[in-house]
């Protein structure tokens, strides 16, 4: 079969047919529909990308294909969902297992709360192929080992022996893809894929993906945010907005000319630059850190004894003064989530922290809790940190219950809602429970815990890597504005380099829990001193010029992947 | 892992040596201990049976009474003239070297009569053992999938009636209805295995012994359900939403792998919690009402007897090999834990 | 706009109830529960050997309410009247004497002495569910005993509970030394041998109820530690105690609202067992003499005297139905109150 | 043949007991249960269970009872037995046929050997004390053995006659107190065939037994085989029973008497269901005052307690009407006071008579009822009436003295089935005003508060012998009120009671001592110590169709004992 651009065979029913879907939650009398009639068709061997707004029912149609809802939750009033012309709706159990996994994979938005906490990673990358390929267990690692190493994993043999929680989100994402492509699917939903990868990696990704979309004919259903990796991966896309594609159509087109208003707003939407660069006091260091260490323990053997070590992080210093972000940025699993966790004393670790110029790093527990206003973290994964059993209200007031008590009830219920809107929800979803809630809400709620607590330095570890574009527009514009106003400091990690650049003042870059570039954002940016640095501003760059069809200039670190790359 | 074991291990000493201490100080202090029922014994008191004395025939008295020097004597016999610490220290020095003495009324040691009555408990705590687990779990499961249906209601009512239903009404009613007396004669009314068992071929020596168990373990296993067959489905219906579950079900594994491998090893903790006791228990536990419906000669008996007639060297030593066991099934739980889910430690949380 | 809206989904208590209620096994469990111990809360009107009304030459009387002696009605004794007495009630039959007896003209301790048959006797128009081994009514007892049993189980079991969550949760979420050593304590405590510590108190103390809740309470929640103290071990790793943790939340609070609610799996099982285990531990110390006083209604006294009475099917069976009604009774709203706790049932 | 001081009445040479079938076939076999458990076969040392049927089966006295008389002993090992001019030594002849099982002579060797070894710290403490008068063995030569007392006592030389005899052969070298699977070597009727510890022991007719001929032997021990299975609940027995799984049982509880056993295989007269009279003494059982307290010091608050007793009411509602009222320390035997004292008693009580009631010489006594014309109400009243005149009013339905202090008691009990039977009886005293509280407890706790006398009332049973002796002393006598742990509950001191007690244990001959024990009666009686209940006159038994058992019944007599020495198996009745 021959894949050019758009491989649509008239008169074949197409792949996949989603018409008129819709998706309600709750029961009868409190009926919630959040899906209003969706139509979707792909073709096979198509790459279509879905984008739009955070909460519009992108991850709900996408698990609508595979019919993952729970269906004492969610309920179908009308719609219909065909594969290869068969409605899947209609489809028993037997006959949707067999698709499972097999003719449709899905990669899913939240890596972290998805694999199984209690199986290696090898366990769940080979029992796809186990159950789908007839694989003997040998056989099945030995190919999951190998597309460990296909997803970019270090030292896959090894990895193959870990549990999720010893993975960073990097990682565990791309355990994830690697187990959805085990099976050489016909259809790969993909949502939000790389959300937890650095650049480089970003592209050996989108590498893989075309060349099993070339090779295998399969078909693509990319959700995504990043509107670049859209423009530059997908032939095809549909923008969706509160339950309803708004507009579809081929890329080129559809982002040349958008004619629908949301659409057009979220093209405009660009991380601002900073506008003021404010030269930081350089007097007192809010937050120290001097050779920090975390090792964690490689165990192995019967008794699970240590055999080794892990240097997460691996003798790092760092300074962050009032008033100042610091953003770090390096190669998934380079250890930053650590450095963030050992920096706020949540990760037992080696070397001094000095905050506000007391020595926390030999505090007590104890002794710390009351600092803690001071310092908050927005976690990596927002789902996993957010109490299943309490609702939005009472996670978000749970801080200000504590340390602002003078507080009303009323005050703090104002409090609560005015975050809540200033992260662009409604705070009408207050008494819902975190998992009622879309990738990017549950982001949005945890950057709103936070935030309440007004605290003088927050550790954000990819904050927004959930949000659409205008979205992350607004949270970017608020955590700005109120580190102007109350002069906060931010350690601010992300895979972003645009966001990044937007945020950071001054850039840590780290690899294999060591520092290995430092100093003001813009000089890094301009002139990168280390090999790494250079390589992930390269491949930031490559994404962001090739939106000019053609790429110009190859970087040289990245002429591995253009030439695999012939269709752009 | 292997220190932390090693710990636990050493923290046992210290630990049995408190049990040992704190119950034999509570020996101390119980009313009635052997000699005072031997006295009574000699005494002729207490013979009053029923709702009406039962004269037996006992003729010359002359001689009855005690005076100190008997009592002295009779103290001496059971080793009450020695102070009590010199006691204590005397039985950890023995029980150091598993010698835990001898019964003072039997004729055997604590061990021969902790190992002649192993079988029937044995027999007992496997079968229902295993038959409570292996009927529990998948029922829990299915319960827990089928949640709220009519096989869910049904089957809570079946083992809630099977639970409720007192022990010694289901026991007496099995043997009353099958035991021969007044109904079916279908199974042997008492014992492990017939008298006859030494003549029996193999296959006749099993058949009989497990027509010997039907009954008992029929009594001691249906109250035995209803508590683990609600832990796993509580336990199952805690994880199935979560979203792995719905990973594994993408990659198109059938429920019942679903359920079986990957909510399983989620769900199993709480059932962790009492496996390992529950399995050392069914070696020496026995259950007394069983054994006694059933004439059965196990520990359940024997620990009840024992305590109620002041056996201390019985009570003190099946104490010390039971706590013994019983730290090690601990520890084998706190293993399991982790071997189960890698994420526990013990260590403090704030690390 | 905004309060509408939150209206709509409403608070999380209404939603807990709300989750309740759609469990109707449960919801109709709890209704018919409150019924029934409602019920037995008018036992004393209901089921009483003391009439609600008398008018004797002329006079009315509230035996119900107020102690009559014997010579009020004619009678020799200058103690409370036996209103079941042939003598008395002759007394009121006579002339235009009247008196109104409650449907079951006994009390939980009324022998009835003037009965025909030998005790237990089986159940006929006179004892609708028989009498038990001492000639009193088993359904006046029953419906005593249920209260009584009811009160005190859910006092031990409330007891029993929390302290079995506390220390279950303090060991699991601390750990380490706390954990090691308390658990080494909790050891030593357990295979204390109960029986003797409980002759010493029996020849100690006089038994009473009080007593016989703290004995076993003593004991009692060792088991339930355990499981909370796994629960806890498997959820302080999670992320969300992490960021519990990382806000600045106390211990206790991260314990009370953060892993409690998610570690209530065991807890909730075990709740209706407990409960049916305490009505019967209501008379497992009888032998030893701490059993509660043998007037005192209980359903396990009566199991009990079902077990010495084999034959004497309405003393045992009519306890086993009860006590499986309400065990199952029970479980159903164990597991509405599950389903009402877990969240993501919507 | 011996006797307490009365002619025995088989004499020296007769064919057979009287109470045995004389020509019974042998053969056949029994089976028995026996609840519980066994783990030894030698049932003489304090370690251990002995196996049920040990005593009776293979071990033989020297002399053996007979059934029908109060106290008489015929030789069995020992052909006769001389008492010493002084009374201080009984020398027996022991029979030249006298085997053991292992065919070897019983020798006067092996006696003395038996004697001393029961008498050792090897054996249980129990016959160092019941013999501790019986100071020594001595062999005199092979057929002679001498047993010395330490001082004289006429039940002594009767004791010494019930001394069981083994082999030395049996104990050989090994520790008596360990000897415990060894088969015992002795004399007796029956061999050990086959055993399971804790299930199941099975003996064989000893074909080769010495005495089978012999006159106490004759017509006894007829079956082939017994076997005892153990079981560990009655319950269960009891079905075992109807199931066929053995031969006989006795039961004691009335309400399973009159209600367990029914059903088919009673219907169709499988199960013989009989109640067997006997003369056991029963002596009394009652509810016990302690009159260490003041509050039971007058003697018409213990009249009063008395009336409030419904004997008739608890033998209905309760018994199944199967026991009869005790009006005697010393019911069922002859030795209870009847009617008016006769003139061998006045002999002994008119010299008390200052001090004692004029009624115990004008009326029989006779213990309350409530049976027509007589009825509660009536004794209530009259109960009522005497606690007036004690000084008790009621107030607020309560029972109080001039000093205001409540009339109010505990009963403790060691069994919990009592407590129905006390219920009605506390119910009843409800109606006087008293308050009574009761209370279970654990049995070393009661055998404490027994000891130390430390409760208000109990119920206790005073059992009695055919021959009342020096036991009397603590049970009645002052010197035992205040000796902690004597059966003296009552706390009775009375010098009458003393000095017709003394007469009792000197009483020579057997008339006087009947004479002096009917006095003891009245003077109890008349003393209202105790509430008295109920004792039963037969023993229930239930036993299978092919069972013979002789017409005659003896007097005085354990049932199943007696089954096994005299129960046969009938010649199988063809039945189609
Ligand atoms: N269980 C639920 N109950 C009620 N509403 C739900 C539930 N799950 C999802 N929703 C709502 O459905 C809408 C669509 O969710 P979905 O996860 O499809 O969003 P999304 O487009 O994937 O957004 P994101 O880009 O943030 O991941 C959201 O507004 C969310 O709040
Ligand atoms: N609990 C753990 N046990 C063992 N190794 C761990 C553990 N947590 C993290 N690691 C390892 O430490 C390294 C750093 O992880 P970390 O989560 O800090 O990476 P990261 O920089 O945040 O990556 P990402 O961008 O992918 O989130 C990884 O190689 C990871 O495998
Ligand atoms: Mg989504
Ligand atoms: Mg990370």
């Amino acid at each position: 079969m021959k894949h050019s651009t758009v491989a649509v065979v008239k008169g074949v029913a197409p792949l996949l047919q989603i018409n008129n879907l819709e998706i309600a939650f709750g029961r009868a009398p409190q009926l919630k529909k959040v899906l209003h009639g969706v139509n979707l068709t792909l073709q096979a061997g198509e790459k279509r990308a879905i984008v739009g707004e955070s909460g519009s029912g992108k991850s709900l149609t996408a698990l609508s294909v595979l019919r993952l809802l729970d269906p004492h939750l969610a309920h179908y009033p009308s719609g219909s969902i065909h594969f290869c012309g068969e409605d899947l709706l209609r489809f028993n159990e037997e006959r949707l297992r067999q698709l499972r996994g097999n003719q449709i994979a899905m990669i899913f938005q939240e890596p972290m709360s998805a694999l199984n906490p209690l199986y290696t990673i090898g366990e769940q990358l080979s029992e796809p192929l186990r159950l789908h390929q007839q694989l003997s267990r040998r056989a099945a690692l030995k190919q999951a080992e190998e597309m460990l190493q296909r997803v970019g994993i270090e030292s896959p043999r090894q990895r193959l022996g870990d549990y999720p929680h010893q993975l960073s989100g990097g990682q565990q994402q791309r355990v994830m893809i690697a187990m959805a492509l085990a099976c050489s699917p016909q259809l790969l939903i993909a949502d939000e894929p790389t959300t937890a990868l650095d650049v480089t990696i970003q592209i050996q990704i989108i590498e893989l993906l075309n060349r099993l979309h070339r090779e295998e004919g399969m078909a693509i259903l990319l959700i995504s945010h990043d509107l670049n990796l859209v423009r530059h991966f997908a032939d095809t896309v549909s923008v969706m907005e509160r339950g309803v594609v708004v507009e579809e159509g081929e890329v080129a087109t559809l982002f040349g000319s958008p004619q629908h208003p949301y659409t057009q707003r979220l093209l405009a939407s660009e991380p601002q630059p900073l506008t003021t660069y404010a030269p930081v006091a350089t007097t007192q260091p809010l937050l120290q850190g001097t050779d920090l260490r975390v090792h964690f323990p490689l165990r192995g053997g019967w008794w699970r004894h240590q055999v080794g070590v892990i240097p997460a992080v691996d003798g790092v210093s760092l300074t962050i003064y009032p008033g100042e972000t610091l953003g770090i940025v390096g190669e998934s699993g380079s250890g930053k989530s650590t450095l963030g966790m050992t920096l706020l004393r949540l990760q037992a670790s080696q070397g001094e922290i000095t905050f506000a110029g007391q020595r926390i790093d030999k505090l007590s527990e104890r002794a710390i809790r009351p600092l803690r206003r001071q310092f908050q973290v927005v976690f990596q994964n927002p789902f996993a940190s957010l109490s299943p059993r309490l609702n939005v209200a009472d996670i978000v007031g749970e801080g200000l219950r504590l340390h602002f008590p003078e507080l009303t009830q009323r005050e703090r219920q104002q409090r609560i809602d005015a975050i809540l809107t200033e992260v662009g929800l409604s705070p009408a979803i207050a008494e819902r429970y975190p998992h009622e809630f879309s990738g990017g809400e549950r982001q949005r709620i945890a950057i709103a815990r936070t935030l309440v607590l007004q605290p003088q330095l927050i550790v954000l570890d990819e904050p927004t890597s959930a949000l659409d574009v205008s979205v992350q527009q607004q949270v970017l514009a608020l955590l700005r504005s109120l580190q102007q106003r109350h002069h906060l400091s931010y350690l601010f990690i992300s895979h972003d380099l645009k966001v990044i650049a937007a945020m950071a003042h001054r850039l840590l870059v780290l690899r294999q829990g060591v520092v290995v570039e430092s100093g003001e954002t813009a000089a890094i940016y301009h002139a990168p001193q280390h090999p790494y640095t250079r390589q992930l501003l390269q491949a930031a760059l490559f994404i962001r010029e090739s939106r000019a069809a053609a790429a110009p200039t190859v970087p040289a670190a990245l002429s591995r992947v253009t030439e695999t790359q012939p269709d752009y | 892992m292997l220190a932390y074991i090693i710990k636990r291990l050493l923290l046992m000493i210290p630990t049995l040596f408190g049990v040992m201490l704190v119950t034999f100080a509570i020996t101390q202090f119980v009313p009635g201990g052997p000699v005072e029922q031997l006295v009574a014994q000699l005494q002729g008191a207490g013979n009053q049976v029923g709702e009406v004395s039962v004269q037996r025939e006992a003729l010359y008295r002359g001689a009855s009474g005690l005076d100190a020097e008997r009592l002295e004597e009779l103290r001496h016999l059971y080793g009450f003239d020695k102070p009590a610490p010199l006691r204590f220290i005397e039985m950890i020095g023995n029980y150091l070297t598993f010698n835990f003495g001898e019964s003072y009324f039997h004729h055997q040691t604590v061990w021969e009569l902790i190992v002649a009555k192993l079988p029937v408990s044995v027999s007992l705590g496997l079968w229902t053992f295993f038959i409570t687990y292996l009927i529990s779990i998948p029922l829990g499961i299915a319960k827990a999938v089928r949640d709220g249906s009519a096989f869910d209601i049904i089957t809570s009512t079946l083992i809630l009636i099977g639970y409720a239903i007192p022990g010694f009404v289901l026991g007496i009613t099995l043997l009353v209805l099958f035991g021969g007396g007044s109904f079916w004669d279908l199974f042997p009314l008492r014992g492990l295995v017939s008298d006859n068992w030494q003549e029996l071929t193999l296959a006749g020596k099993i058949g009989d012994y497990l027509w010997h168990m039907v009954l008992p373990i029929t009594a001691s296993v249906v109250g035995s359900f209803a508590v683990m067959t609600m832990l796993t489905k509580n336990s199952f219906i805690e994880e199935i939403r979560k979203q792995y579950v719905t990973t594994a079900r993408a990659k198109g594994l059938t429920e019942t792998q679903v359920l079986y491998k990957h909510i399983f090893r989620n769900a199993i903790i709480p059932l962790i919690t009492g496996f390992p006791a529950a399995f050392i228990g069914a070696f020496f536990t026995g259950s007394l009402l069983i054994e006694t419906i059933f004439s059965l000669d196990g520990l359940g008996l024997l620990s009840y007897e024992s305590v109620l007639k002041r056996d201390y060297p019985v009570v003190l030593g099946s104490l010390y090999l039971f706590t013994l066991l019983g730290l090690l099934a601990k520890l084998i739980t706190d293993i399991c834990y982790v071997w189960v889910d890698p994420r526990i430690q013990f260590e403090s949380i704030a690390r | 706009m905004i309060q509408v809206n939150r209206m709509v989904v409403g608070r999380p208590e209404s939603r807990a109830w709300r989750r309740f209620c759609r469990n109707r096994r449960g919801y109709v469990s709890l209704w018919l529960f409150m019924l029934l111990f409602g019920i037995s809360l008018f036992a004393e009107i209901l089921s009483n050997d003391r009439p609600l009304l008398v008018q004797y030459q002329g006079e009315y009387y509230f035996p119900l309410w107020v102690s009559y002696p014997e010579t009020t009605f004619g009678g020799d004794f200058y103690t409370e009247t036996d209103y079941l007495d042939p003598y008395i009630r002759e007394r009121f039959s006579e002339a235009d004497n009247w008196a109104i007896y409650p449907l079951n003209p006994y009390s939980y301790n009324t022998i009835n002495y003037f009965f025909q048959h030998p005790n237990p006797a089986a159940p006929t128009a006179q004892h609708l569910l028989g009498t038990d081994d001492r000639g009193r009514d088993v359904l006046a007892r029953l419906l005593y005993g249920f209260r009584l049993s009811v009160l005190f189980a859910l006092l031990l079991t409330i007891i029993g509970t929390v302290i079995g969550i506390a220390a279950g949760a303090l060991q699991g979420y601390f750990g380490g030394r706390v954990d090691l050593i308390s658990q080494r304590l909790l050891e030593v405590w357990g295979s204390m041998p109960e029986l003797y510590l409980l002759i010493i108190f029996a020849s100690i103390f006089n038994p009473s109820l009080w007593l016989l809740i703290i004995l076993l309470s003593l004991f009692g929640w060792m088991g339930l530690a355990d499981y909370v103290r796994a629960e806890f071990l498997k959820g302080r790793n999670l992320n969300y105690v992490t960021a519990a943790r990382a806000m600045g939340l106390g211990n206790l609070t991260i314990i009370w609202r953060h892993l409690l609610p998610n570690a209530m799996t065991p807890v909730i099982t075990f709740l209706p067992f407990r409960i049916s285990g305490a009505i019967l531990a209501l008379t497992s110390l009888d032998f030893l003499g701490l059993g509660v006083p043998p007037t005192t209604p209980s359903l396990g006294e009566l199991l009990a005297q079902g077990k010495d009475n084999i034959d004497a099917w309405w003393l045992s069976m009519t306890t086993f139905f009860v006590l499986v009604g309400t065990l199952m009774l029970l479980i159903f709203i164990g597991e509405a109150l599950r389903e009402a706790f877990d969240s993501r049932r919507g | 043949s011996q006797a307490m001081g009365y002619t025995p009445r088989y004499g020296d040479s007769f064919n057979a007991f009287a109470y045995v079938n004389a020509t019974a076939p042998k053969g056949g076999s029994l089976n028995l249960a026996a609840v519980g458990s066994f783990d030894t076969l030698n049932p003489f040392t304090l370690k251990g269970m002995a196996a049920e049927g040990l005593n009776a089966l293979l071990f033989e006295t020297l002399m053996t009872p007979s059934l029908d008389e109060p106290f008489s002993q015929y030789g069995l090992l020992a052909e006769d037995a001389e008492l010493a001019e002084d009374k201080l030594s009984v020398r027996f002849r022991l029979r030249q046929a006298a085997r053991f099982n292992d065919g070897s002579a019983v020798t006067a060797e092996d006696v003395k050997f038996s004697f001393d070894t029961l008498k050792s710290d090897a054996a249980h403490p129990q016959y160092r004390i019941y013999w501790s008068d019986i100071t020594a063995a001595v062999v005199e030569d092979a057929q002679h053995i001498r047993f010395e007392f330490a001082r004289v006592n006429p039940e002594l030389h009767l004791v010494a006659g019930q001394i069981p005899i083994f082999s030395r052969r049996w104990v050989a070298d090994a520790d008596f107190a360990k000897l415990a699977e060894q088969s015992p070597i002795a004399s007796g009727p029956y061999l050990i065939d086959s055993y399971a510890l804790g299930k199941q022991i099975s003996y064989r007719r000893n074909p080769d037994y010495w005495a089978k001929d012999l006159n106490v032997r004759r017509g006894m021990f007829n079956f082939d085989r017994v076997v005892y299975k153990y079981y560990r609940d009655f319950t269960v027995a009891l079905e075992a029973f109807k199931a066929g799984e053995f031969d006989f049982n006795h039961e004691y509880n009335s309400k399973s008497w009159a209600r367990d056993y029914q059903g088919g295989v009673f219907n169709r007269g499988e199960i013989i269901k009989r109640e067997l009279a006997h003369e056991n003494n029963q002596g009394i059982q009652g509810f016990v005052f302690n009159l260490r307290r003041p509050l039971f010091a007058d003697q018409r608050v213990r009249r009063a307690l008395s009336l409030a007793l419904d004997f008739e009411w608890s033998n209905s509602q309760l018994f199944y009407n199967q026991y009869r009222r005790c009006h005697s320390y010393f019911s069922n035997s002859e030795l209870a006071a009847s009617g008016l004292p006769d003139s061998a008693e006045l002999a002994l009580l008119t010299p008390w008579q200052a001090v004692l009631p004029a009624s115990l010489f004008t009326d029989r006594w006779q213990a309350p009822t409530t049976a027509a014309p007589s009825s509660l109400r009536h004794n209530l009243r009259q109960a009522a009436q005497l606690l007036r005149e004690a000084g008790w009013q009621v107030v607020n339905n309560q029972l109080v003295n001039s000093r205001g202090e409540l009339f109010q008691f505990e009963v403790i009990l060691v069994q919990k089935g009592f407590e129905r039977i006390l219920a009605p009886y506390v119910k009843n005293l409800g109606k006087l005003g008293i308050g009574v509280t009761y209370r279970t407890v654990d049995p070393a706790l009661y055998q404490q508060r027994m000891e130390s006398f430390d409760f208000d009332m109990v119920v206790a049973s005073f059992s009695q012998s055919q021959s009342p002796g020096n036991e009397l002393k603590g049970m009645f006598h002052s010197s035992s009120a205040a000796q902690p742990g004597s059966r003296n509950l009552i706390g009775l001191a009375d010098p009458v009671v003393d000095d017709l007690v003394d007469r009792v244990i000197y009483a020579t001959d057997r008339q006087t001592l009947v004479t002096a024990v009917r006095a003891l009666d009245r003077v109890l009686l008349a003393g209202d110590y105790l509430v008295p209940q109920w004792y039963i006159a037969t023993h229930r038994v239930a036993y299978r169709r092919q069972i013979s058992l002789p017409s005659q019944l003896p007097r005085f007599y354990d049932p199943e004992s007696w089954l096994l020495m005299s129960g046969w198996i009938a010649a199988p009745t063809e039945t189609p």
